[in-house]
């Protein structure tokens, strides 16, 4: 009994902001960020609890006599092409779109991670290897050979897309944790673990790790934005996704029909808008991230 | 009484944090003279050099604030426009920074940042600058002025790059140098070459120096007078005999015998309790060391504390020097040598 | 001006069930010349706009070629012997005449004396020999050693070195050739290779390094109105007149050909940067609004259709067979045909440029399309009836139909990507089978490139049980080369004893007689609309915009290109 | 009682260079250096900046290679081991890190980083454990309230506490400091060099005192050896060492010391100038033709100097 | 030095090598040949489609035909582009130089704008220049390059009609002459003007951290103490410093480069590679594919040896022997 209450007491000790504290807090002092985590969180809900309501065959669904409709009560947002409700596959679309970024962003993020935390903690031979590795991937021209592999593939599909993208992509991230932990572990805390008998793979997961993590959110976000433009540019050169599962690169791509570029607006400018929007959010969270991490670091 | 090289009048030097201005630097006032080096210490943050840059103007004047006056051969170098102040800077007044290395530009040779120097304030030619850059390394020492000249700082060691600073700091004749920590990262048998270098520069062309530190020994060593700061405030100043002989305010006292020294071996140092209060919490009222000596009672500590001259030349912040004491290994109160009334 | 538009559009698609009414294919839409009554200024630059997003390959000569946009530019400076008529037969009003003889196993042309080379050289019967010589070589690297080729007396020994010379090409004189046959077929009036290859300026050049020699790469010549002056490789050439042009002088200074991007082409139209352009459907809307331009269309020498696979190409034999029992009843393959809207899908989708394709011989061939053919007009009652009928109803009530054997009837179909509505009408099928039970999927979930696409249909990849093919009929109408038993570009597998000899009969000699060969493809045509192994689905428009100042530009049937009568009444296009 | 003994103790990093990168020379940051610790004294090593002193000290360690020589710790070779081996040995020797602030993750709140060494050897409940933080933090005078706080909270000499009680907790019998106050203020230096020697006497620890400042280590340490350029040059007592220094390269060191004393400041400056002059004189005769300092002799029976 | 250089392209050799390998494998492991499409012409013979290839060595096995192949790599032979009928060397050559050109105006523009604003913003940070220059990166950071070059092309091209709108050069000018020059000029600029200005982003970005990251170092502020007025400071110190960096980035720029122009060459039917590339991977021409992918991984691998020489050669710091 005695202990228990002796334990609750300690628990009333008041704690240190914890790291999600400060991030709320710079959150909180930056309207830009705040507004754009609203915004995303919004966005986030709205696409994915609606596309759920939604079925996805039923937006494609080919009306021809609902082609090119402009903006109305029943189409809010306009028809495509293929009398294809516009609204629909933005919805649609950014779900898919935005699942890719976070696919390829969490794929690659945690293969770069670990050869990243691999080749900068121990250093030397396996160092040298996932470097050579790295260097020679990151000397071919990635958007050539993901288009190459884009054809090669059977049967593209939004998996298979992920997979081609972080094949390629890992190596940046790997390269920026490389170097990072390359720092962290002359820092005399893993010195120290190190004298205190902790295990290497524990340093490198409990002690080293959450250093880089900011690096990795900050990163990560940037990343997000980044592979969203990269599949809507692949789509728009006809390397893209099916047509069946749309993305904001699909509905973008249509621009390339010099009629819908000047004439028919609402098919191509939302699904703009939405990726600038997206991009400018998660850049804006990224950013109040950047700070948090780097108000941390400050004080430390 | 003749004219000071500089003088230094109720300087506040106040830096904005979340737009709200706080002095670093509250209320300093020193002088300088020509052939006499002028130690300030004091322990890390407590605005020495926040103090040594105002004197020179270096602070990002978007974020700085500086009230008082810096009369400089009698000339207020506060009322100068920026073009103006490049006048002085380097020319009249030179730097020496701590640490060689980060002051140095990594891209340009010795000699380019020597004769950077050379090039605003003189009309020698390329050649003459050439010449001089030589001439000044030779004079600080440095073996092979020639070869140096072309060198980048990386290439050099840290003594090295230390006398190359001073090379430039020296390279107008200025009469007044600020060294701020200049030998702090260096061992010690660099260290004291570079004093002596700094030291014979000083004599020989008569200079005024101010010298940052918070190592006490070199005070000792080289130092005429010495400003004791803490918090942004001159707390003591005096000769340096007097200072290291007739230590008055407590903080003088406690950091004079928290030294471990190898002339004299003591079982125990002095602690100074707590820490140096940050900027932003700094009490802006009342003796601002009375926290750090809890057992003198707060009435003993001045309200508004001012400086008084306890010995001719010697002068201490707040009265509460009166009260302070040692304890020895018994708890006995150990009284120095202190001036009890003036 | 712009073709009639008296087809009202939004039509509903609700089909007549009654009876169709003998289809009047509307090849009338646009008219096929331009009209111009103001007076030609002499002389002119014409801006021809090649569209195409890539660069054009230059490898400009007939007998090498393979891409359209290289016979874009080859138009302008070379051409056949032989001109042909509206359906593609030859006639006599070409470069050259000719004659047939020996039972028509030989065919005699007689170049005409004033035909030259664009360097002087009199084109002769020895320059037509000399392509025969190449192309039968094996070194040859183009596409053109074909059936026919090999269908000339001695050909394959010489193909095989056997012989040097072709047995079958005699030069009888100067100016006259005669090729001779080992089988009189009529094809040879509408397939024989008639271009000849300035024997002379390629003289030395051997015959493996033709197609990437200066003389065919940089400055290749030719017989036709036009000379090129400049070229940068890809992207354009500069013609000027050919003053010795054998049908006369041209009335043009100067032809300036450059590539538009597709996106760019009805922009540059309008613009006046260029007098003429092909349309895409695509583009059609926005070319249409255009006032400094004239639209004229033709119907494309193409068709589409939906394809079932039927069987294998048993490659050791050379044989198709017919062994998937999955579409065996000729019924259910109607049923598609039927449940199809392709009216709505050519107004609709393609504003009108596609229309519903009855039979597959494309009334391009206006002797040999039958329009008498019924073809399968939108009848979902009748779809539906017609799989009632084989037994494929909807035994487990989920709005699919199951096979007779109660099991569940899936079919895969693949379909290609590249034009912009692609997806939408295979979309659009795959939901109009559904409307009638047929539970179809889209092979992969996503359309197939060019290449895949073909890819799994030769080698008959099992996943594909039917897809949407298109064929580009050249201008042969013998169908053989896609519907005969040993043909693997018969990709329906379909073998039928019927067909066999309908397609014999129309290239036996018998068929020299129009009326008969007519007859026989008519009832061939018959044949394929009955037994639907393939369902045509849409014929085209191929239409293009010319600026209004463009003078007598006709695209009446296959006749040699008439550029050398195209003149400008204005130094400047017009712009809008 | 000795109870650690290096003997000929080699550390040398290899210098990458020319043109596939092979191993082209060393840097020989240790080069054959042999001393003693005798249980509960404060050993000194002094020397400039690059000597090799951390480099002895992370060798003992065990965070750096060691080329050759031997680490008798306990009567077992440390350097002849196997990483398992030595497993039990890292809990008698610990060490303190030179910089207060990097040697705390700063990710981790205090209960996390003190018992960091607790959860490596022993199991404990929680509740167990958060009680022997406390424990240990009291004893380094921090309050119990401290353990959900994060390093950046404290001051430069409180981290350094809360980086001595992590090595406390395994109960070493060894600490090697490696310069413990040199990024500290004065007042804090006292503050932390009172502290480790209350620890001293309470636990009774021997210490490996690395620093550079030599009125530190005249404070602290009992014995003391000068290294120069990876080899020691001088070791004795710290009073022989200060008062009698034998060797060219010590007399300079403590001659370098600048003194307190006003009034000793024309003294001192004498001597100094005094001291070069001899260096540069009899630097030959103090090294080799390579600069390498020779092998220790003893002078006295504490007293070792490198004489030819 | 020139050691470095020929060990780094020691180590390039096995690289390419494996390159090689792996393009060559996913070249062949496409589907559909370079006459597969010749099928679409049912006068075409099939026979003679199964003689060509045969006669092409597309029937051999992939190692016996890789082999075949890199041989004749090594001598600088591409094989020939089966639908240009050209040696690949000679196509690619001439879409080559347009590429180059066009990248190298590419980078001359983007760092025209880039290093101007990247100096704007960190000398000003967080006053309304920087805002601007920060706002005008946020937009181009979040514009897709083809959204981009699309609207420009239609905007510049199109709707004000002050720029060719396709190919590399006006067919009437005559080769040499200045107005050739202009021509090709003119052609250009639009691809790279929108390429640049994507691409701007990352360099204005990169500056304007290493500018603010600089001036807050102590060497400037040594240079001011000696009186360096502060324009100088910033262009003899802090600036020189900043864009050692970035001078660096130059040789990774060109991996950009080639990415960018597969977009905007497309846009713009500008004939260079990243055209040739996207219409040969339609096209199935396996031996252009390969030689592109290759010839721009030579290019990439040449590219991060040249940043590593413009470090060593601009750093000091980093002298290698
Ligand atoms: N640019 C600045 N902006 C805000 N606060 C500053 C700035 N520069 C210094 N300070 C603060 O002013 C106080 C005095 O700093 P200063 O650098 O003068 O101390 P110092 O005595 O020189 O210490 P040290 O011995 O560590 O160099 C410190 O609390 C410091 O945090
Ligand atoms: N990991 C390493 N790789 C290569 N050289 C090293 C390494 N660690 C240390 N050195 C070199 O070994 C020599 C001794 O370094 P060490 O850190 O032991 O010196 P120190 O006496 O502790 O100096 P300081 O007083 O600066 O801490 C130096 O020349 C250093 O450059
Ligand atoms: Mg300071
Ligand atoms: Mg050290």
């Amino acid at each position: 009994m005695e202990v228990v209450r002796k334990d609750a007491a300690i628990e009333k000790i008041e704690k240190s902001p914890s790291g999600f504290r400060i991030v709320w807090n710079e959150f909180k002092k930056d309207k830009l960020a705040m507004g754009s985590l609203i915004l995303l969180t919004l966005i986030l809900i709205a696409v994915y609890g609606v596309s759920v309501i939604l079925s996805q065959d039923e937006i494609v669904k080919i009306d021809f006599f609902a082609i090119y409709q402009e903006p109305s009560s029943y189409h809010w947002l306009g028809t495509d092409y293929g009398g294809r409700d516009i609204f629909g596959q933005l919805i649609i679309g950014t779900r898919n779109s935005f699942t890719i970024g976070l696919c390829i962003t969490l794929i690659t993020v945690f293969i770069g991670l670990t050869l990243g935390l691999l080749a900068g903690y121990f250093g030397g031979v396996v160092d040298n290897i996932i470097m050579r590795i790295i260097d020679f991937i990151l000397a071919l021209p990635f958007l050539m050979l993901v288009i190459v592999f884009v054809v090669v593939i059977p049967e593209f599909s939004i998996l298979n897309f992920i997979l081609i993208m972080s094949a390629f992509l890992w190596v940046g991230k790997a390269r920026l944790i490389r170097s990072k932990v390359l720092a962290e572990r002359e820092l005399d805390y893993v010195a120290a673990s190190q004298t205190l008998g902790t295990p290497h793979w524990k340093i490198i997961l409990f002690q080293i790790l959450p250093n880089v993590s900011s690096l990795i959110v900050v990163n990560f976000t940037l990343n997000l934005a980044g592979n969203i433009g990269i599949e809507s540019g692949l789509t728009y050169l006809g390397f893209g996704l099916p047509e069946s599962s749309p993305s904001l690169g699909t509905l973008v791509s249509y621009a390339s029909n010099p009629e819908v570029l000047q004439n028919k607006w609402w098919v191509w400018v939302p699904a703009s808008a939405m990726i600038l929007v997206l991009m400018l959010s998660i850049n804006f969270i990224g950013q109040a991230l950047n700070r948090a991490a780097d108000a941390r670091q400050r004080k430390a | 009484m003749g004219e000071h090289l500089l003088e230094i009048k109720n300087l506040s030097t106040s830096f904005k944090i979340k737009d709200k201005y706080y002095a670093a630097v509250d209320d300093v006032s020193i002088t300088v003279n020509s052939n006499e080096i002028v130690a300030i210490v004091g322990e890390s943050g407590c605005g020495k050099s926040a103090l040594a840059l105002s004197i020179n103007r270096l602070h990002n004047s978007e974020r700085t604030k500086m009230d008082g006056k810096i009369l400089y051969k009698g000339k207020d170098v506060l009322s100068l426009s920026n073009a103006q102040m490049n006048k002085y800077r380097g020319k009249e007044i030179s730097m020496i920074f701590q640490e060689p290395l980060t002051a140095l530009n990594p891209l340009m040779t010795i000699g380019k940042q020597i004769e950077e120097s050379l090039s605003y304030h003189t009309d020698l030619s390329k050649n003459q600058r050439k010449d001089r850059a030589c001439e000044l390394l030779d004079q600080v020492g440095i073996p092979k002025p020639e070869l140096t000249y072309k060198q980048f700082p990386h290439e050099l060691s840290g003594g090295m790059r230390q006398r190359a600073m001073i090379a430039i700091a020296i390279a107008c004749n200025p009469s007044l140098i600020i060294a701020d920590e200049p030998t702090t990262a260096l061992d010690v048998t660099i260290q004291a070459q570079i004093l002596d270098l700094l030291k014979s520069i000083q004599e020989a062309n008569g200079m005024g120096v101010v010298l940052i530190t918070h190592d006490l020994s070199v005070v000792a060593e080289v130092a005429d007078r010495v400003v004791v700061m803490y918090a942004g405030q001159v707390i003591e100043t005096g000769t340096v005999d007097e200072i290291f002989n007739r230590p008055q305010h407590p903080y003088t006292r406690s950091l004079l015998n928290s030294v471990p020294t190898t002339t004299s071996v003591q079982n125990r140092l002095h602690v100074i309790e707590g820490v140096v209060p940050s900027l932003v919490n700094l009490p802006r009222k009342g003796c601002r060391f009375k926290g750090r000596i809890p057992w003198i009672e707060d009435g003993l500590h001045e309200e508004t504390p001012e400086l008084h001259e306890v010995f001719p030349g010697h002068h201490v912040r707040c009265t509460c020097y009166k009260h302070f004491y040692f304890k020895n290994a018994e708890g006995e109160e150990i009284n120095h040598d202190i001036a009890q009334s003036k | 001006a712009c073709g009639g538009n008296e087809e009202g559009s939004g039509k509903s698609t609700n089909g007549t069930p009654s009876g169709p009414p003998p289809k009047k294919v509307e090849t009338s839409k646009f008219s096929t010349s331009l009209k111009n009554d103001k007076d030609e200024v002499k002389g002119g630059t014409f801006t021809y706009g090649l569209v195409s997003d890539t660069p054009f390959e230059g490898v400009l000569n007939l007998a090498y070629y393979e891409g359209a946009p290289d016979a874009e530019v080859l138009q302008f400076f070379d051409e056949p012997l032989l001109e042909t008529d509206d359906n593609y037969i030859y006639n006599q009003d070409g470069a050259a005449t000719y004659e047939l003889s020996n039972e028509d196993k030989t065919i005699t042309l007689k170049i005409r004396d004033n035909v030259n080379w664009h360097n002087g050289d009199p084109v002769t019967a020895e320059d037509l020999e000399y392509a025969y010589e190449v192309i039968g070589n094996k070194k040859y690297t183009g596409p053109r050693y074909d059936a026919q080729m090999q269908g000339i007396e001695g050909m394959t020994e010489y193909h095989d070195g056997k012989a040097d010379k072709i047995s079958g090409v005699k030069v009888v004189d100067d100016k006259t050739i005669s090729i001779t046959f080992k089988e009189a077929n009529p094809s040879v009036l509408t397939g024989l290779w008639t271009t000849p290859l300035p024997k002379k300026y390629l003289a030395g050049i051997p015959i493996d390094k033709l197609d990437s020699s200066d003389q065919i790469r940089k400055n290749p010549i030719g017989f036709g109105p036009f000379k090129i002056k400049k070229m940068v490789p890809g992207e354009s050439v500069e013609f000027e007149r050919n003053d010795d042009y054998y049908r006369g002088k041209p009335k043009l200074d100067k032809v300036l050909l450059k590539v538009v991007n597709p996106a760019t082409a009805v922009a540059s139209l309008q613009k006046g940067d260029i007098d003429y352009a092909e349309i895409s459907a695509d583009s059609y809307e926005s070319a249409e609004k255009l006032k400094n331009i004239n639209i004229i269309g033709k119907t494309g020498l193409a068709y589409t259709y939906i394809g079932f696979k039927l069987g294998h190409y048993d490659t050791k034999n050379g044989v198709n067979v017919m062994d998937n029992p999955k579409f065996a009843d000729k019924r259910v393959r109607q049923a598609f045909g039927y449940a199809m809207d392709n009216k709505t899908v050519g107004e609709r989708f393609y504003k009108g440029l596609r229309f519903p394709a009855n039979t597959v011989i494309p009334p391009s061939f206006p002797k040999y399309h039958d329009d008498k053919v019924k073809g399968f007009d939108y009848d979902p009652e009748k779809a539906k009836k017609l799989l009632d009928e084989a037994g494929y109803k909807d035994t487990d009530g989920d709005g699919l139909r199951e096979d007779p054997d109660g099991k569940k009837f899936k079919i895969n179909f693949a379909s290609m990507s590249g034009g912009d509505i692609a997806e939408p009408l295979a979309k659009y099928y795959i939901q109009a089978w559904k409307a009638v039970g047929l539970d179809v999927q889209l092979l992969d979930g996503r359309l197939h490139e060019f290449n895949s696409f073909y890819d799994m249909l030769e080698k008959d990849d099992p996943k594909v049980d039917i897809y949407q093919g298109a064929w580009g009929t050249g201008s042969d109408p013998d169908p053989s080369g896609i519907w005969d038993k040993t043909a693997p570009f018969n990709y329906n597998r379909w073998v039928s004893d019927e067909n066999q000899k309908l397609l014999k009969e129309g290239i036996s000699p018998k068929a020299f007689d129009e009326k008969y060969r007519q007859d026989v493809y008519n009832k061939w045509q018959e044949l394929v609309a009955d037994e639907a192994p393939s369902i045509p689905t849409l014929y085209r428009f191929e239409i293009f915009g010319f600026n209004k100042r463009v003078k007598d530009y006709s695209l009446v049937g296959g006749k040699a290109d008439d550029w050398w009568k195209v003149s400008v009444t204005a130094d400047k296009p017009e712009t809008n | 009682m000795t109870l650690l003994r290096v003997n000929n103790l080699k550390v040398h990093f290899p210098v990458k260079g020319g043109f596939f990168k092979r191993v082209v020379g060393h840097v020989k940051a240790v080069d054959d250096v042999s001393f003693e610790l005798q249980a509960g004294e404060t050993y000194g090593l002094v020397g400039e900046s690059g000597s090799g002193k951390s480099t002895t000290g992370k060798a003992i360690m065990g965070l750096n290679k060691i080329t050759s020589g031997e680490v008798h710790f306990g009567g077992k070779d440390l350097a002849s081991l196997s990483r398992s081996e030595f497993k039990p040995y890292k809990k008698d020797i610990q060490m303190i890190f030179q910089d207060p602030y990097s040697s705390l993750n700063p990710k981790k709140r205090l209960i996390d980083i003190i018992s960091e060494p607790i959860r490596n050897f022993e199991r404990m409940s929680p509740t167990e454990e958060r009680r022997m933080v406390q424990e240990y933090l009291s004893k380094v005078g921090l309050p119990s309230d401290a353990i959900f706080k994060y390093p950046h909270e404290f001051s430069g000499g409180q981290r350094q506490r809360i980086g001595i009680a992590r090595a406390l907790t395994l109960k070493p019998k060894l600490i090697i400091a490696d310069e413990p106050v040199s990024a500290l203020d004065v007042s804090v230096q006292a503050q932390v060099l009172n502290f480790l020697q209350d620890l001293q006497k309470e636990f009774n620890l021997t210490y490996l005192f690395i620093g550079h400042d030599l009125g530190v280590i005249r404070h602290m340490c009992t014995r003391m050896g000068v290294m120069y350029r990876g080899r020691l040059v001088e070791e004795g007592t710290s009073d022989e060492i200060y008062e009698n220094p034998q060797h060219i390269y010590t007399k300079r060191l403590i001659a370098a010391i600048p003194d307190i004393r006003p009034e000793y400041r024309e003294q001192s400056v004498n001597f100094r100038r005094d001291v070069a002059k001899e260096y540069k004189e009899s630097y030959n005769t103090y090294f080799d033709k390579d600069g390498r300092a020779f092998d220790l002799q003893p002078v006295s029976n504490t007293h070792r100097v490198a004489l030819p | 030095m020139i050691k470095l250089i020929l060990r780094r392209i020691l180590i390039m050799i096995p690289q390419l090598f494996i390159v090689s390998i792996l393009v060559f494998c996913l070249a062949k492991a496409m589907p559909g040949d370079a006459l597969t499409g010749r099928a679409q012409n049912p006068n075409a013979d099939p026979a003679s489609i199964a003689e060509q290839r045969e006669k092409l060595g597309l029937n051999d096995a992939v190692p016996v035909q890789y082999v075949r192949w890199i041989k004749n790599v090594a001598q600088g032979d591409f094989g020939k582009s089966y639908t240009h009928k050209l040696p690949v060397t000679e196509i690619v050559g001439d879409r080559l130089v347009n590429t180059i050109w066009l990248g190298i105006l590419t980078l001359i523009l983007t760092y025209a704008l880039a290093i101007p604003m990247g100096i704007i913003s960190g000398r000003w940070n967080d006053r309304w220049p920087d805002k601007i220059v920060t706002g005008y990166n946020y937009l181009t950071f979040a514009t897709p390059l083809f959204i981009f070059a699309l609207v420009v092309l239609f905007l510049f091209g199109f709707k004000w009609d002050l720029f060719p709108t396709g190919g590399s050069i006006d067919p009437q000018v005559e080769s040499g002459t200045f107005a050739y020059f202009l021509s090709k000029i003119n052609h250009m600029i639009l691809p790279a003007f929108s390429q640049a200005l994507i691409a701007t982003t990352v360099t204005v970005q990169y500056l304007r951290n290493e500018i603010i990251e600089t001036k807050f170092k102590d060497f400037p502020r040594t240079a001011r103490s000696k009186g360096v007025p502060e324009s100088k400071v910033y262009s003899s110190h802090i600036l020189r410093n900043s864009l050692l960096p970035v001078a660096a980035f130059l040789g990774y720029e060109i991996t950009g480069v080639i990415g960018g122009a597969v977009f905007v060459e497309n846009i713009f039917s500008y004939p260079g590679i990243g055209q040739l590339f996207v219409s040969s991977i339609n096209l199935r021409d396996y031996s252009v594919v390969t030689a592109l992918v290759l010839m721009t991984s030579l290019a990439s691998l040449v590219g991060t040896l040249l940043s590593d020489m413009i470090l060593s050669w601009v750093d000091p710091r980093i002298r290698i022997e």
